[in-house]
C-alpha cells in the first residue's frame, strides 16, 4: 500500500481520528469510574436511595 | 498555602467546575473569528492580510466580556465583604483574582490561536508570533478590564457597561498588539519596538489595575 | 485566645449612606468578655453600624478603634481582628463544605495547616465535609458560615441577626460558641430583633434618624 | 421492547451493561474489516492516495449530523413525550457529536492541504460543518454552565430543536455565500458517481463510525444516569443529617 507523496497528511488524518476517539473513550471511562467511586462512597455512608427503601423509582 | 495562592486556587477550581466560566472566553473567541469571513468573504489573501487584526479584536472582546462576572458573583454571595477583611491587602486579593481569571480565560484563548490562524490563512510560521503578541498583550487586557469589573460590580448593567467603560482604555494595547503581529508577518517594520511597548503596557497594568480596582471596590461598596 | 484586655470604643460616630444620615453622635465601648446587642427598628442602621465597624463602610465622623489585644495587634486594622457574619453566607455552591471552610481558614489568616475538622464538628457538619455546598439547606449554609468564626480565632465577632435560618438546636449550639468566645476574652457586637441567647449583654438602642441631617 | 419500559433508568442500566460488550465487539470487528478494505481500495486518478482521507472525512460529517439528529429526537422526547431518559440521551450525545464533527473538520483541513495548497478553504460544505461545530460548542457551553439538570434539560432541548431547524437554512445560505464569492476553480470533494470499489469501503467505515457513536452514546448515557443518581443521593445525605 503506497501512500504516495502526501503520505504525511493521510497518516495525520488517521492519527487525529485515533486521538479524538481515544480522548472520548478515556473521558467516558474516567467519568464512569468517578461516578462509581462517589456512589460507593455514598453507599458506604449509609445513604440509601428512596427506591431502595420504598421500592419506588428515583432516577 | 498563603492567602494569595489560596485565592488563586479557589477561583481556578470554581472556573473549571461545572457552572464555571473557564473556557467561555475561548469559545466566544473561536466563534467570533470563525464567523468573520462570513462578513468579509472567503477571499484567502484578503483574510491573510487582516488575520492578525481579526485575532486581536476577537481576543480583546473575549477577555473583556468574560470579566464582568469576576466580582459580581462574590458580591452576590457575600464573599466580597470577607475578601476585604483578610490579612492580605485588597490590592493583592484583586490581583490574585485577575491572575486566576487570566489563567482560565486568556491562556486557552492563546492556545487555540494557531488553529484559528489556519482558518484565516495565516501561515504557520506567523502563528507563533501572533500567539506571542497575544501572550504579552492579554495580561494588560485582563488587568485593565479588572478596573471595569470592579466599577461594574455594584452597578446594574454589568456586562456591556464593563466593555464600554474599558474598551477605550485598551486602545494602546490593541494598537501595539496588532502592530507587533503585522510586523512579524507582513512587516517591513521591525518586530521589536511595538512588542516591547506592548510588554511595558502589560507590566504597567499589572500595577495600575489592582490598585485602581481595589480603590473602586472600596468606594463602590455601600 | 490569650488576649489581655482589649477594648473597642467609638466616640460620636456618624455614618452617611446615599446622602442620608443613618446615625450620628454614637458612643459606646466594648471590652473583653462583653457583648453589645444593637437594637432598633428596621432602617435604624444596625447593619450599617456593624459593616462600619468591620471596615466595609466609611464613617463620616467620629472615632473608632480597637486597643490592646495580642502583641503587634495594634497596627492591624479593626477589620483584620474581627469576623463579620452578615445576612449572606459567603458559601460557594460548586465547592464542597470542606473546601469552602478550608479556603476561608487560609484566607483569613489561620496558621498553616490549622485543622478545620474541629470547626466542622462544632457546627455538626463534619460528616458532610465532601458534599458540594449546593446541596446544603439554608440552615446548614448558615452553620457553615458560622464555622469560619470558630476556625479562625479573632477577638471581635460582628454578628448581623446570627440566628436567622437557624433551628432551635443550632441556636443553642451558637449560644454555646458565643459563651466560649467571650470566656476566652473575645467580644461580640450583634444586631438582632429578639433574644439570640446572649446572657448579660448590654444594649445599644438606635432610633431611626427621621431624615435628620442632609 | 417498547420505548416506554426503557423509561425506567435502572432497567436501562441493566440493558446497557448487557448490550455494551457486544457493541464494543461489533464496533471493533467492523472497524478492522473497514480498514482492511480501505487499505485495499484503489487510489483516485486525480488525488492519488489522499482519497483515503475521505474514508474518515465523510463518515465524520455524517456522524456529526446524526449526532444533532439524536439530540433533536431527544429534545422531542423531553418537550413532547416527557420521556425521563430523553435529556440523558441528549446530554450524552452532545460531546460525541461534537467529537465526530471535529474529526470531519480536522481531516478536511488535512485533506485540503495537498489538494488546494492551504489547510482551510471556505468551501461550502466544510463551512457548513464548521457552523454545525459552533452549534455543538454552544450546546456544550449550555450543559457546562447549568448545574441543575432539570433546568438545563428544557433549555438544551429548545436549543437542539432551534438548531435542527436552522441547519438547512445555514446550509443554503453558506452555499449561496460560497458561490457569491466563489473563486473559479475549486475541486468538488468526491465526484458525482463514486465507483463501487471506493463506495463499499466508505459505507463500511460509515457503519463502523455509527457503531462507535452508539457504543460511546450508551456508555455516556450510563454515566449520566449514575451522575443523576449521585445527585439524588447527595440530596438525601444533606437531609438525613439530624438537623
Amino acid at each position: 500500500m503506497n501512500l504516495g507523496p502526501h503520505a504525511i497528511f493521510i497518516i495525520a488524518s488517521y492519527v487525529v481520528v485515533v486521538v479524538v476517539v481515544t480522548a472520548l473513550i478515556g473521558w467516558i471511562a474516567a467519568d464512569y469510574a468517578a461516578q462509581q467511586r462517589i456512589l460507593r462512597n455514598l453507599e458506604q455512608r449509609g445513604v440509601t436511595r428512596r427506591s431502595q427503601r420504598a421500592k419506588g423509582d428515583a432516577p | 498555602m498563603n492567602p494569595f495562592l489560596a485565592l488563586i486556587g479557589r477561583d481556578m477550581r470554581l472556573a473549571i467546575r461545572v457552572g464555571g466560566g473557564a473556557l467561555m472566553g475561548a469559545l466566544f473567541y473561536f466563534t467570533v473569528v470563525a464567523m468573520t469571513p462570513f462578513a468579509i468573504g472567503p477571499d484567502l489573501n484578503l483574510l491573510a492580510r487582516i488575520g492578525p487584526a481579526i485575532l486581536w479584536l476577537g481576543a480583546l472582546l473575549a477577555s473583556l466580556l468574560a470579566l464582568d462576572r469576576l466580582f459580581a458573583t462574590d458580591h452576590e454571595d457575600g464573599s466580597l465583604d470577607l475578601l476585604m477583611m483578610g490579612t492580605m491587602p485588597l490590592e493583592l486579593a484583586v490581583a490574585a483574582k485577575a491572575i486566576a481569571h487570566w489563567l482560565t480565560t486568556a491562556l486557552p484563548l492563546i492556545v487555540i490561536t494557531p488553529v484559528l490562524g489556519l482558518m484565516l490563512n495565516v501561515e504557520m510560521s506567523a502563528m507563533g508570533w501572533v500567539a506571542l503578541t497575544l501572550l504579552a498583550g492579554t495580561p494588560a487586557l485582563t488587568f485593565i478590564g479588572l478596573i471595569g469589573a470592579a466599577l461594574a460590580v455594584t452597578l446594574r448593567r454589568g456586562g456591556l457597561l464593563l466593555a464600554v467603560l474599558v474598551l477605550p482604555l485598551t486602545v494602546p494595547v490593541l494598537i501595539f498588539g496588532v502592530a507587533a503581529a503585522n510586523a512579524a508577518i507582513i512587516g517591513p517594520a521591525p518586530f521589536g519596538p511595538p512588542f516591547t511597548i506592548l510588554c511595558a503596557l502589560s507590566l504597567a497594568s499589572l500595577v495600575l489595575g489592582p490598585v485602581a480596582a481595589a480603590a473602586a471596590l472600596r468606594q463602590g461598596l455601600e | 485566645m490569650s488576649t489581655d484586655l482589649i477594648e473597642l470604643c467609638a466616640k460620636d460616630l456618624a455614618c452617611e449612606r446615599g446622602g442620608r444620615l443613618v446615625f450620628s453622635g454614637l458612643n459606646f465601648a466594648v471590652s473583653s468578655g462583653e457583648a453589645l446587642v444593637v437594637t432598633g427598628r428596621n432602617g435604624a442602621g444596625k447593619s450599617t453600624l456593624l459593616r462600619l465597624i468591620a471596615g466595609l463602610l466609611r464613617k463620616s465622623a467620629g472615632e473608632l478603634d480597637l486597643t490592646g489585644g495580642a502583641a503587634g495587634a495594634d497596627e492591624a486594622t479593626v477589620a483584620e481582628q474581627s469576623h463579620y457574619l452578615g445576612h449572606l453566607d459567603a458559601v460557594k455552591p460548586a465547592l464542597s463544605v470542606g473546601e469552602n471552610l478550608r479556603f476561608w481558614t487560609t484566607y483569613l489568616g489561620a496558621p498553616r495547616g490549622a485543622p478545620i475538622r474541629p470547626a466542622l464538628e462544632a457546627i455538626d457538619l463534619a460528616q458532610l465535609s465532601d458534599l458540594p455546598a449546593a446541596y446544603l439547606s439554608a440552615g446548614q449554609r448558615r452553620r457553615l458560615s458560622i464555622a469560619r468564626l470558630v476556625a479562625v480565632p479573632r477577638p471581635l465577632w460582628l454578628l448581623d441577626e446570627p440566628t436567622s435560618a437557624l433551628d432551635t438546636q443550632s441556636q443553642s449550639r451558637l449560644a454555646e460558641l458565643m459563651r466560649n468566645h467571650r470566656a476566652g476574652g473575645g467580644m461580640i457586637v450583634a444586631a438582632a430583633h429578639g433574644p439570640i441567647g446572649l446572657d448579660d449583654s448590654r444594649e445599644l438602642k438606635l432610633d431611626a434618624q427621621a431624615g435628620a441631617g442632609s | 421492547m417498547a420505548v416506554i419500559d426503557l423509561a425506567n433508568p435502572t432497567r436501562f442500566l441493566t440493558l446497557v451493561n448487557r448490550v455494551l460488550p457486544w457493541l464494543i465487539g461489533a464496533t471493533a470487528l467492523v472497524f478492522a474489516y473497514g480498514l482492511y478494505r480501505v487499505a485495499g481500495a484503489p487510489d483516485d486518478y486525480q488525488q492519488g492516495a489522499t482519497v483515503k482521507i475521505m474514508y474518515l472525512h465523510v463518515p465524520g460529517a455524517w456522524l456529526g449530523m446524526m449526532g444533532w439528529g439524536v439530540m433533536t429526537v431527544a429534545a422531542l422526547g423531553t418537550l413532547v413525550w416527557r420521556h425521563p431518559l430523553a435529556d440523558v440521551a441528549g446530554k450524552a450525545a452532545a460531546p460525541i457529536g461534537a467529537g465526530f464533527t471535529f474529526i470531519c473538520l480536522a481531516t478536511g483541513m488535512l485533506w485540503g492541504r495537498p489538494m488546494w495548497g492551504t489547510y482551510w478553504v471556505w468551501d461550502a460544505r466544510l463551512t457548513s460543518v464548521l457552523v454545525l461545530f459552533l452549534l455543538y460548542l454552544g450546546m456544550l457551553a449550555l450543559y457546562w454552565t447549568a448545574e441543575d439538570p432539570n433546568r438545563s434539560a428544557r433549555a438544551a432541548a429548545i436549543l437542539a430543536l432551534v438548531g435542527a431547524v436552522n441547519i438547512p437554512i445555514i446550509k443554503f445560505s453558506v452555499d449561496w455565500w460560497n458561490t457569491l464569492h466563489q473563486p473559479a476553480s475549486v475541486v468538488r470533494m468526491g465526484g458525482a458517481a463514486i465507483d463501487a470499489s471506493i463506495l463499499v469501503p466508505l459505507l463500511i467505515m460509515a457503519l463502523a463510525f455509527t457503531l462507535l457513536f452508539f457504543t460511546l452514546h450508551f456508555a455516556a448515557m450510563r454515566n449520566e444516569i449514575l451522575r443523576r443518581r449521585v445527585r439524588s443521593m447527595r440530596m438525601m445525605q444533606a437531609r438525613e443529617v439530624p438537623v
